[in-house]
This record gives C-alpha cells, structure tokens and sequence, in this order.
C-alpha cells in the first residue's frame, strides 16, 4: 500500500512534535516569570510595611509618617457589603431567568446581550453613570452611590455564570424533580440552583473579587475620605483608591503604605479565589455534569 | 435490524433438511422396491443410507442449536426452529423405519417365496406420498396442504388395519407362510409409522407456519 | 380551580377513599399528604415575574448608562460634532476637544497587548493540559487565576516601581538598537510609554485569556485525543487536530474577553502611559487612552464643555466596547453555526 | 395499588410533526406493560404523554383523553398534581447529585413541603427497602451523595425516590439502558417485584427484557400502536406482519 | 446477569416434565399389570391417561417455547430446554406405547386365553426400569447414569428378537394360538419402542449434561 | 490484508491495580474474535494494550510480548507507527466535529504527509464504500461536518476513517452498545464483511453480538483470560465452569 508507513515523513513529524512542545514550554515559562516576580516582589515590599498601625490607624496628614488605612478597609468592607446586596440578588434571578425561563426567546437573547455589554463597559463609564445619576442629584459624593457602581459591574458576571452554571445541570435532574410533581419554583430553587450552588458560588466570588480591586469608578462616586466612616451617604475611602492616590504621590512612606494596602488587598482576594477553588474541587459540581 | 446473514442461516438450514428429507424418502422407496422385485442389493442401499442419515440429523441438531444460541430467534423465526428439530427427528425415524423395512426383505429373501393377499407397494406409495406432502408443505409453508396429510394419516391407519386382518388370518389359515406373513405385518407396521411420522412433520409445519399448535384440536380429538 | 381540587381529595382521602378516581384505599401517610397540597400555579407564576423583573433590570442599567452618558454630553455633540471623533485638539483652556489620540491609545495599547498575550497565553494553556505532569499542573492554574483576581491598581503599582524602570534601563535600549529602523522603536525614551501600557495590559489579560482556553481544552472529550492518537498522531498533532478545532470557539471568546478588559482599564495604564494626548509612532513614546483621561481629568473638569466633551469620551469608549462585544458575539455565533452539532 | 390507565385518541406532536395518531390502549392494572418499536416511533413520547411530562417541552402538543382510573389527567387536575400520582422513572439515572441519599429519597415529599421527620425516615427507608436497595446503602444514607453510587444503584435510587411518593403508576422509559447486564437484570427483578403493587408501563429496547418483565406488550410504529396483546404472544406468535417483522429483525 | 426467575422456570419445566414422565410410566406399569391380571378396568384406566399426557407434553412444549423466545437461555440452559423438548415428544410416545399395550389386552381378552411360553412382564420390567434410569439421570443430571441405559437397550433387542422367534415359531406350530401370539408379539414390539424412547431420552440427558451429542459415538458406531 | 497477533504474559497495571493478568492468547489474521465478561475485567484494558494505548494513561503499566505478525510492538517500533498499522474503534463514535466527512476520512493519511489529491478522493471514497456509508454521505462529503451525521453513521464515519490508513488489525470496543438496534445490525453486518480483509477484535458486552461476527470468542474475567475457543463452542458448551456460569446469568 502506497500509504503505508512513509519512512522519510516520520523524522520530520517527530521533530514538530518536540518543537510544538518546546514552544508550550517556553511560552508557560514567560508566562510564570512575570507573575512569579509581581507576586515576590508585593511580599517583599508589602510585608516589610505591614504593621498593626496599619489595620488600627487612619492616614496622617501629607509630609508626616506613619498612620495607617484603617479608614479605607472599613470603608471596603461597607462598599462592598452594598454592592453585593444589589449586584447578587438581581445577577442570581436573572441568570436563573436566562436559563430556566427563556431559552429560546428574543426577550432573553437581548438581556444575554446587555448582559455581556455590561461586562464589557469599562468600569470608569459606570463611574460616569452613576457620577451623573446619584452624584449629581445628591450633589455629594457618597458610599452609597460607590456600592451602587460596584453592585452593578458585579451584576452580568453573576448573572452569566448563573446562567451557565445552571445549563450546566443536566435536563434530567430538572424533568427529575418535574417528575416527582414537584412545583417549579420549588424545583428550581431547591433543585436546580443548588445543584449548581457551587458554580454559583463561584462566580459570586469571582464578581467579588474583582470589584474588590476596583478603583476607577470610585473616583467620582465614593471619592474617598481620610477618616474612617460608616454613613453611606458620606464620601468614603477604599482600599484600591487609597493605594492609588498613595502610588501616584512623591512620598516614599506613602509608597511604603500603598505597597502594605496592596498585600492586604491581594491577601483578602486571595484568600476568596482559594476558598472558592477548595469549594469546587471538593467536586460538588463534578457529579451534576 | 436487517438479520441478513440469519436469515440466510435459516435457509440454510431448511435447504439440509429438504436434502436429508430426500435421501429418507428415498430409502422407503428403495426398500419398497427391493421389496418388489426381491433385490438384496437394494436392501443393502438402503441399509447404508443410514450413516448419512444420522450424520445429516446430527448436523441439522447442531445448526439448529448453534442458530438458537447466536441468534436470538423469535416468534415466526424460532418457530421455524423448532419445528425444524422435531421435522429432523422424524425423519431421521423414517429413514430407520426403510432400514427396518429393508431388514424385513432381507429375512423374506431368505425364506421360500410366497404370494400374500395384501398391497404393500399401494400403502408404500400411500404413505410415501404423506411424507412427500407434509414436505411440500414444509417448502411451501403450506399449512393447509399440511393439514390434509392429517386426514390421509387415516386411511393408512384402516390400509395397515386391513391387512393386519388379512395377514393373522392368513396365518391361522396357512401356519406353513407364518414367517413370511409375520415380516410383511411388520414392514406394514413399519410403513403405519412412516404415515405417523409425516403426520408429525404436517403438524410442526402447521405449528411453524400458523403458529397454532394442531396437537391442540387434533391429537385430543382422537 | 386548583385550591378545589385539593380540598376534593383531603375530603376524599378521609371520607370516601374510593370515591375519587385515585385516592385509591391505602392513602399512605405520604399519598395523604401530596394529595392536600395545593397544585402552586400562584406561587409559579409569581417566581416567574420576580425573575423576567431581574432580568430586564439589567437591560434598562445599559438603556440607561447609554442614555445617561447621551445626555450628559449633548453639550459636546453640539459642539463638535462628528468632528470630535477624530480632531487631535486638547485643550482646555481653549476648550477645544478631539477624542483621537484617546482613541488611538486605547486602541494601540489594547492590540499591542493582544498581540503579546494571545500565543503566549494559548501555549500556556496548551503546556498546563496537555504537557505538564499532574501535580505542577493544578499549581501552574491556581497561580494563573489568582493573577486574573490582582487589582488593577496593584499591577500599575508594579509596573510603575519595577517595568517601567527596567523597560528604561534595559528592554528599550536594545529594542531601539535591533528595532529601531522599523521607526516604532525611537527615542526619546521616557520608559512610561505606550509599550509600557501595552505590556502591562497582556500580563493583566494573560492569566483571563489563558484561564478560558484552559477550561475550554480541558473539556475537549478525551475521546476526541484518543481518535487521533489512534490514527497514528504524535502529540503535537494530536493537539492541532483534537484540542485546537474543537477549543476555538473558546479560544476566541477567551480573546474578546481580554480585549474588552484592555480596552476599558483604567488604572494600570494610567499610571504607566504617560498622558500626553499625542499621536507618535514610536511605542516608546507617551499616549494617552479614553480611560486614562477620564480617570486624570474627570474630578477636574472646570467647565460644563470639558466635562461634557470628557463625558462623550465615556460615550464613545461605551460604544467601542458594544462594537467589539457584537463582534465577539458575531464571531463566536458563526463558528458555533459550524459545530453546533458538537454541543448536541 | 395501582390503577389502570385508559388512553382514547391520544395524538401528539412536536411542534408541526405529528409524533403519536389516534392511540387506543387500556393499560391494566398492577401489571407490568412493556412498549417497543424501533427508534423514533414514539415510545418516549407516549409515556410522556402520560403523566403530561410531554407538554414541558414548549412546542409540544397533545390531544386525546388519558383516563387513570376515573380521572382524566388532561381535564380535571393540574400537571404538578398529576406527576405526584405517576412516577417515572428515566433511561438515564438522575439522582440529583447534591443529595445525600436520604435527602434524594425524601426530595419528593420534603419539596412539597413534608416535614414529619419520624415519618420521613420510615418512608425512606420502606422505598429503600422496596427498591432492593437498602442493604447496600443503609450505612451511608446521610453521608454519600446520590451521585457517588454506582450506575445501577443510581437507578435503584431513582425508583426508591419515586416510590416514596407513593404513586399509582410508574412509568419507565428504557430504565435499564445506560446499565450493565448485572445492573439491568437488578433492576428487572425488582420491576418484576413491584408490579403487583404498582401500574408499571416500561418502554425498552429489549425485546427479551420486555418479555421477562411484562406480561403485556404494545408494539409502536410511525407513531401508531400496531398491536397489543399479552407478551408471550407478541414474541411467540404475533398477529400483525409488521410487529412478526419487527420482532424477527425482518424490519428496516 | 442473576436470573433468578429464568432459572426457577427451567426448575418448573423439569418438575413439569418429570409429573408427566411419572404418569407415562406409571402407565407403562398399568397396561402390563393389565396384561397379567387380564383385567379391563386397568386398561381403561391407562387408556384414560393418554389424553393428560398430551395435554401436557403440549403444555411443556409451550412452556419451553415461551422460555426460548424470552429468556436469551444460552450453553447448559439452552441445551437442557432443547433436551426437554426431545425428552418430552419421547414421554409422550411411550405414553401411545402404553395405550397400544392396553389395546391389545384389551383384544386379547376376548380371546380364549392360552399359556404363551415368553416372558413379557420380564421384558417389561427392562424396559420401565431403562426409562426410569433415564428419568433418574434427568432429575440428577447424571451423564454416566444415562451412559449404563444405552447398554441396557441392546438386552431389551435381544430378548425382543427372542420372543420374535418363539411366537413366530409357535405360531408355525400350533396355528390356532395365532391371534393371541400375534397380539403378545406386538406387545412385545411396543415394550422393544419403549426401550428405544428411553435410550433416547438417556442420549438427551447426555447431551445436556455434557454438551456431546452422544448419537456421534453410538448410532454411527450401531 | 490482516495479521495474526500474538499475546505472551501480558500483564498491566493502571497504578497499583493489577488490571491483566498473563495473557496468553494466538488471534487468527482474517477472521473476528469477540471478547465478553463482566463489567471490569479488564477487555478494554486488553484491547488497549494491542495498540499501545493503554500508555496514553500517565498511571498505566504493561509488561509482556504483543507480537503482529512477526512486530514486537513494544520493542520493535513507536507507539504512533503501531497505531496506524492496528486501527482502533471507540465505544462511543468519535468523529472530528470540525472537519467535514471528507477530511475526517482523509486525516489519518494528512497526518502522514499525505497530499496526493487524486489518490485521497480515492482513498476516501474507497474507504466510505467498505464502510458501507458511501451512498449515504457521497452527496454531502465536504459540506457536512463529522458530527452532524447520526450516531450509527458517525461510527461508521469512525471505521471508514480508520480503514483510510489500511490498518492490518481493527480492534473495536464495544463499538455498537450506544447504538440504536438498527444501526448496530449495519456496524454487524460491515464487521462481518470486513473480516476478510482485516483481523478483527471486537469487545462487546452483547454476547448475541459475539456470536454473530465472531468465529472466536474469548473469555475474561477478573483481568485473566478464563476461556478461548471457537465462539459456537463457548455459547453452546463451553468448557469452564465460570464461562458457563457467566453465559447462562448465573454469574454473579
Ligand atoms: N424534543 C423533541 N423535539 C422535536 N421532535 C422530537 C423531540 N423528541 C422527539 N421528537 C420526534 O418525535 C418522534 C418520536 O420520538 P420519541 O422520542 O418518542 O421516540 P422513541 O420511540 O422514544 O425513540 P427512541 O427509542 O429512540 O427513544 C421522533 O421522530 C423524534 O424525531
Ligand atoms: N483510567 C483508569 N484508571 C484506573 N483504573 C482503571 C482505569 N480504567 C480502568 N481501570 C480499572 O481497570 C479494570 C479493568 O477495566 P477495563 O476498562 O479494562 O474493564 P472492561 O472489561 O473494559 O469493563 P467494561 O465492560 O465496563 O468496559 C477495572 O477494574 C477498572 O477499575
Ligand atoms: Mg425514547
Ligand atoms: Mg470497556
Ligand atoms: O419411535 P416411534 O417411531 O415408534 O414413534
């Protein structure tokens, strides 16, 4: 047979496979070295910054040293507190809208839709948005109006691993319950949503997560404050916009201090992102599929 | 589903038969004739058809069972099958009632010539023609010409009768050509037995066939 | 009519069990129960609405961030008009705005980065499924997906403290010296740059780019690897007929998705472009990006035109991303019409 | 006990095609009754059409009567009622997967509500019991998941759960499909149990399954019942040319 | 793969087979007790069974059809439902046998009776005890069992062909015993087919115990 | 044309689980040879070790003598040039979804360089003709993609395109069981036919299946090779009591 075992072709082929592999490895390994560097690098600078007046003290005055963030984790903390109860509720019930109601219809494609555009609109023209429709009418800056900008970039990253989490449980667990008789709100949320509550889970740590970071749209929402605060309707510090201002500024013990709120800030997403990985490895999710 | 190559198997299988049904109808011809003209040559034909005979029986058994084992025959199918088994069993059994036929020339052959006031040759061809009959129906799937073999099965019973009449007064009457008449009273019980067997095969192709079990209304009947 | 039906079988169940046609006569405890409740259509249809309410409320925050940036900067539309878009002015002193050089950073620097991240993340992602032994490879994905979860801020922090710095001293040089008859490598060099921003977006998109395709590859059937390494395939052919084909619709959603974070990020880049609102086709030189203005600008704008015109930087950055997405919707629509039957 | 179950005129379709024409079939009660036909002629869709799992699909339709006892499921009661009086159970096993097997077992009453703990317990483990699989899992009820048994056990389960419901009828399609011989020949001994306390209608493949388990057997085609009669005539001596040619592998 | 239903049904076909195999012999027993005691009430009573034996050798029949179509049996359990599907045709026949006997006890009764010199009780006795053998190897799936009835058939032909020649000869010589020899010879023939059924349902047990088809070794080598 | 294989001590692992256990086995060039046995015991294993994909497997061992023909497979020669001389069929088809039915047919002999348009039509062509799927696909051949044909045409699609590389040997693992009963008698009716030409071994937990295609079938158990034999000796009388006991269901 002509095609059999072509003796020349082999040498060939076997080089391009160790030639395919050579190249995956060394992209793997530029890929790892920055990381490896950034992540060096926050430690060895932010852990040496790290003290107890950190977490206990707010900011001095320009020019002084020393002073802490206290004012700007508290202020995290609430900013986010706000933003997941408006960005998780309504992200849940939509995703459970897209997949278990409207499969099919233009309704639902046009909300999948504004939902994938959301998530593309950068952060800073939320910041406008909501700048013009709550900053502006209030006339002040306010925590309220930045949980509300964070609450709405978590929406669609909700909403979308919901929904996907949700076609992820087989049809047949759903005609399961259905087959029992049991009602299909009932099923839906006892059954359906909890069978894919740790996909769920996820993605709400993930929105969280990255809004936890987010700087740009506090801008002109929050603003910051240089003094710890709880009022939602009071201009507040956050973690991210903090260490902005204190990265861009000429100070080196502002410095010092941007690099300790990078830690604490990578530490606390950190810890989220391996808590969520513990959760789906434990391969409640595996058995759905 | 398209069971080609088991259907072919089967036909196969009904094609063995039809061969092995041939070679037994023969013998009972053949030892009919030797009985006519009085040729041990024939009777010895006959004799050695036997072997064939079984080893085809045997044959046919082991395809059967093969056919049943890989195949997963039903309904119309396994009927076939079995009706098959049970048809090789009986003809396997006419080619020993010829053997037993040809036997029985042998020992007249051996005894002084008489004449006997019965027709074998005439519930020979009787009984010949059932077994040929119930074949027909068999390659046909004829279920009523199957059923009318079951009618002849009578005549061949009274035939077989009347001579057992003929031949045991015969006897009484003629003590001098008792062995004679003693081995033509069993080459015509032998040929009564040849009758029951087409009227078994008539009755497993009626069986293959409609699927009604004949036994039901006939065997009870009688 | 259901409420009567259920009251009908309580009744039945106690009284007459024979009488209905199932509450046959051994109503166990269960059965006894189940034929008392009641048949929730009510309680369907009002889980249903709260649902369709959520749903479109996403619908109308886009309706209304569109709107709202419309009408914020209307004053800039009347202005400029359509001339906005690409007049390189920025002035505001002399409250002249042209969006162009913004335009063109966001859209240089967003490529620039594509350009580095996308084989690099792609053959990350094809040496941690398909190459690397088991116990590294659960360390190599944790470490890429925690990078998708640092804040931006931090990355412009580093960047600012450790790239641009080693760009200057190091990289630069010798890209101008190898490179620089191409003319996109000249001085002067100020090691915050449109490479810079460039650089620092591909490592931010990197681990979200690489993430996704590593999801989608790992769900490749193994079956699909097997039927090629039947045949008589090395690896490296296994992966380009198996892994790669049926992982490309992933792949290209993995890139859009990357691309909209580079178009819209705003910190890093703001702290490593430079902000000069110019056009040069040097990378080595400053830019400036749609959100980078904003960010520096936005709490400083004096006059109701900047902030308008700044605002019409928001519509249009807005708008750029709706295009891309429809795109990225469009591509990965037309390459599942082609293995929509894999999905089956 | 189980009911009978009475379908007169039944036609179904998905979306324009016309899936199931003018079914006539009286289903009798406490035995088992075994549908087959080649794929696509509407086994699944029928027995969907039975407890009205057929119209959760959107473009379905349906008309006919379906009498299970008395009742006519189209007209006098809603779907959710229906369901909770015909179990059934599918060719796939679908435990729900983040259930312990307690909770899986009790799902169908806990979800509507039932929360008498004594009695749930009792129930759960008489459907156990009554599903053959008991003793195999009665150690772990509460710490292995429904999803961590194995395939045949998952479907043991799946019958335990709806038992637990205490239905009327169950209806079974291709229930043993997904499993291995020791898995199918568990759960035909357990049908084979079951079927004087329960309606059992199970559609299936197998033809030797259908006949060790059923004692009447429907043979579909294009969406027509072609005939009906008591199983050991279907396979031994069927009256319609078309179910002998199917039967016989003539078909096709 | 636990077919514990299958195999209680291949129990209830062999209990079945064996309450029929009991009645075909306990006629067997009847019609020679019969033909010693000459009394009409037991030939009566034997002829009465025969319709019993046919309706359950149909029963069994169906049974075993019905196993076949549903039950995939496969190896030992195919071959044991095809063996008892021989078995239970050969029962039957030794059932009509036993009716025969009845029927010419029956003729012999109204006739004078004589003193016939052979020993028909004797070869009775061989022949029921052969087709008890074989049941007992049935029932115990005994293949060695089965092996020691083929033996026993050859004595039952000789014996037979004993009684042949002493009745042929005593007819030769005292002619008027003629009806009454004739009828004892049949007998004699019917016990000798009584035999053969049993040899052939020993082959049956031998070939479903150990899967050889002992015809291969025995009815060539005959 | 086919060639013998020649089985001697094999013995694999998947970690520290002994999988097989001193295989000795000759399988006859041109003819089928079936494998049954229960669930687990090691067929596939068996079947994978023919043509080194049992490696595939990060935590798979094997040791012993595989010889085709006169080739020590595991000695003479590289995994990928073994894989092309003994094609292999999967339990579940498993055509590529992007490439059209052309290429899939085509992509074994692409992978080798191969680049003779000509000759490819031909070969494609040739092979979709033995794999009985030519007069269903030749109108769609580069239009269609893989998967978009049904599941008993894409495992033909499988075979055709392992046949385009003109293997000596087809093993096939249970290559009909998630096939619908016509489809699985067409795979039957094509291994029946290719049998002349190839040297066969299929895995099938159907033992009807067995007996129709195969003239040999063996046996395994527990990772050992209990029996081997002439397939109407081993489901008529096979030798060993485990055999029988696992034809006739009293297994277990
Ligand atoms: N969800 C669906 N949407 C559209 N048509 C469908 C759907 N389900 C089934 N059909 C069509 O309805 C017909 C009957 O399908 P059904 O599933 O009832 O067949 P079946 O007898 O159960 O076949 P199988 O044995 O393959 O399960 C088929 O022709 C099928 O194409
Ligand atoms: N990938 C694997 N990793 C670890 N163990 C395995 C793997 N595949 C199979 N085994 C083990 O090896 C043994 C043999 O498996 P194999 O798949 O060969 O069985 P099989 O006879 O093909 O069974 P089946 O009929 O279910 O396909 C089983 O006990 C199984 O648990
Ligand atoms: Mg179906
Ligand atoms: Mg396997
Ligand atoms: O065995 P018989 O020929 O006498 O039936």
């Amino acid at each position: 047979m002509q095609q059999r075992i072509q003796q020349s072709g082999q040498t060939w082929r076997r080089w391009k496979n160790h030639l395919a592999t050579g190249t995956a490895v060394l992209g793997a390994l530029v890929v790892v070295a920055p990381l490896l560097a950034i992540f060096a690098y926050l430690i060895y600078k932010g852990a040496s910054s790290l003290n107890w007046a950190f977490f206990t003290k707010v900011p001095k005055p320009v020019g002084e040293i020393g002073g802490g963030m206290e004012n700007a984790i508290v202020g995290s903390g609430v900013l986010l507190t706000v933003a997941s109860l408006i960005g998780i509720p309504i992200g849940i019930a939509a995703g459970v809208y897209l997949a278990e109601f409207g499969r099919k219809r233009l309704l639902s494609n046009l909300v999948r839709f504004t939902a994938d555009v959301l998530n593309g609109v950068p952060s800073i023209v939320v910041g406008i948005a909501v700048y013009s429709l709550i900053v502006v009418t209030q006339r002040h800056f306010s925590a309220f109006s930045g949980g509300v900008a964070l609450g709405i970039m978590m929406i669609p990253t909700v909403t979308r691993t919901t929904e996907e989490m949700l076609l992820l449980v087989p049809h047949a667990v759903r005609e399961a319950a259905l087959g029992l008789g049991v009602p299909n709100w009932r099923s839906t949320v006892s059954i359906t949503l909890r069978t894919a509550s740790a996909g769920i889970i996820t993605g709400c740590m993930l929105a969280f997560a990255r809004v936890a970071g987010e700087t740009a749209p506090l801008l002109f929402t929050a603003f910051g404050n240089d003094d710890k605060s709880l009022a939602l309707n009071q201009p507040i510090a956050a973690l991210p916009l903090q260490i902005f201002v204190y990265a861009v500024s000429p100070y080196n013990d502002w410095h010092r201090l941007a690099w300790a709120g990078s830690l604490v800030l990578i530490f606390l997403i950190v810890v989220s992102v391996s808590l969520v990985r513990y959760v789906t490895s434990r391969g409640v999710l595996k058995g759905a599929s | 589903m398209t069971r080609i190559r088991f259907h072919q198997n089967l036909d196969d299988l009904k094609e063995k038969l039809l061969v092995m049904a041939g070679i037994a109808e023969q013998a009972i011809q053949r030892s009919i004739e030797a009985y006519r003209v009085r040729d041990l040559s024939i009777c010895d034909l006959v004799q050695r058809s036997e072997p064939a005979i079984n080893r085809q029986e045997r044959e046919i058994d082991q395809m059967a069972l093969d056919l049943l084992a890989m195949e997963q025959p039903m309904a119309i199918d396994l009927r076939f099958i079995l009706a098959v088994i049970k048809i090789n069993a009986d003809i396997e059994r006419v080619g020993d009632q010829a053997v037993n036929i040809a036997g029985r020339v042998r020992d007249l052959q051996a005894m002084p010539p008489v004449e006997l006031p019965v027709d074998i040759p005439k519930l020979a061809s009787m009984s010949a023609s059932m077994v040929r009959r119930a074949l027909q129906a068999f390659i046909d799937a004829d279920a009523d010409l199957a059923e009318s073999v079951l009618t002849m099965d009578d005549q061949v019973d009274q035939m077989n009768n009347a001579i057992y009449r003929t031949l045991s007064k015969l006897i009484h009457d003629e003590p001098s050509q008792t062995p004679q008449a003693l081995n033509v009273l069993l080459i015509a019980r032998n040929l009564e037995r040849v009758g029951d067997h087409a009227t078994n095969i008539a009755e497993d192709v009626i069986f293959w066939v409609s699927g009604a079990d004949v036994r039901r209304h006939w065997r009870t009947g009688s | 009519m259901s409420g009567k039906l259920a009251e009908r079988d309580v009744v039945n169940g106690r009284e007459s069990p024979s009488a209905s046609g199932l509450a046959v006569a051994r109503p166990s405890a269960a059965r006894r129960y189940l034929n008392a409740q009641s048949d929730s259509a009510f309680s369907d249809g009002f889980f249903k609405t709260l649902m369709l309410a959520s749903a479109l409320t996403i619908f109308v925050i886009v309706l209304f961030i569109f709107l709202e940036l419309a009408w914020q900067s209307r004053m800039a539309i009347a202005h400029f008009g359509i001339s906005f878009l690409y007049r390189s002015a920025w002035n505001p002193v002399s409250e002249d705005f042209g969006a162009r050089p913004f335009i063109y950073g966001t859209l240089v620097s967003s490529l620039l980065a594509l350009l580095i991240a996308v084989p690099l993340s792609v053959s990350t992602a094809v040496f941690i499924t398909e190459m690397c032994p088991i116990p590294l490879r659960r360390s190599l994905s944790f470490l890429t997906e925690l990078l998708a979860a640092i804040p931006s801020v931090v990355y412009g922090l580093w960047a600012l403290v450790v790239l641009v710095p080693l760009l200057r001293t190091e990289i630069n040089p010798f890209l101008m010296r190898t490179l620089g008859w191409t003319g996109f490598f000249e001085g002067p060099d100020y090691g915050v740059s449109m490479l810079a921003a460039g650089v620092i977006l591909a490592i931010m998109i990197l681990p979200i780019i690489s993430s996704i395709t590593r999801e989608v590859m790992s769900t490749v059937p193994q079956s699909q690897r097997e039927a090629a390494l039947a045949l008589g395939a090395t690896r490296w052919e296994m992966i380009r007929i198996s892994v790669l084909p049926n992982a490309r619709l992933g792949i290209a959603g993995g890139i859009i998705l990357g691309l909209g974070r580079a178009l819209g990020e705003t910190m890093a880049v703001t702290m490593v472009i430079g902000n000069r609102p110019e056009i040069a086709r040097s990378l080595l030189a400053p830019g400036y990006t749609m959100a980078s203005v904003l960010a520096n600008e936005f709490t400083e704008a004096t006059t109701s035109l900047y902030l308008s015109a700044l605002i019409e930087i928001g519509l249009v950055l807005f708008l750029v991303t709706i295009v891309v997405n429809a795109l990225a919707r469009l591509l990965i629509w037309s390459v599942t019409r082609g293995a929509s039957s894999r999905m089956a | 006990m189980g009911v009978g179950i009475e379908v007169k005129d039944l036609n179904a379709w998905y979306g324009s095609t016309h899936t199931l024409r003018d079914i006539h079939l009286n289903i009798p009660a406490n035995h088992a009754t075994a549908l087959i036909g080649p794929s696509g002629c509407g086994k699944s869709t029928f027995v969907r059409c039975l407890n009205r799992m057929h119209e959760t699909n959107p473009i379905a339709r349906v008309t006919g009567t379906v009498k299970i006892g008395d009742l006519d499921i189209y007209n006098d009661v809603s779907p959710v009622v229906i369901r909770r009086r015909i179990g059934m159970v599918f060719q796939r096993p679908n435990p729900f997967p983040t259930m312990s097997i307690y909770d899986n077992v009790a799902s169908g009453l806990r979800l509507n509500g039932f929360r008498n703990r004594q009695a749930l317990d009792e129930i759960v483990e008489r459907s156990l019991r009554r599903a053959a699989l008991w003793d195999e899992v009665k150690d772990d009820l509460k710490r292995k998941s429904g999803a961590s048994i194995s395939g045949g056990q998952q479907q043991r389960l799946c019958i335990a759960r709806t038992l637990a419901v205490d239905p009327e009828v169950l209806l079974m399609d291709e229930p043993a499909s997904a499993l291995d011989p020791i898995s199918t020949a568990k759960i035909e001994d357990l049908i084979f149990q079951l079927k004087s306390e329960y309606t059992i209608v199970i559609v299936t493949h197998n033809m030797q399954q259908a006949a060790r388990v059923a004692e009447k057997t429907g043979f579909f085609l294009n969406g027509q019942l072609v005939e009906f009669d008591a199983t050991t005539k279907i396979f031994t001596n069927p009256s319609d040319k078309r179910t002998e040619d199917y039967i016989t592998g003539r078909f096709g």
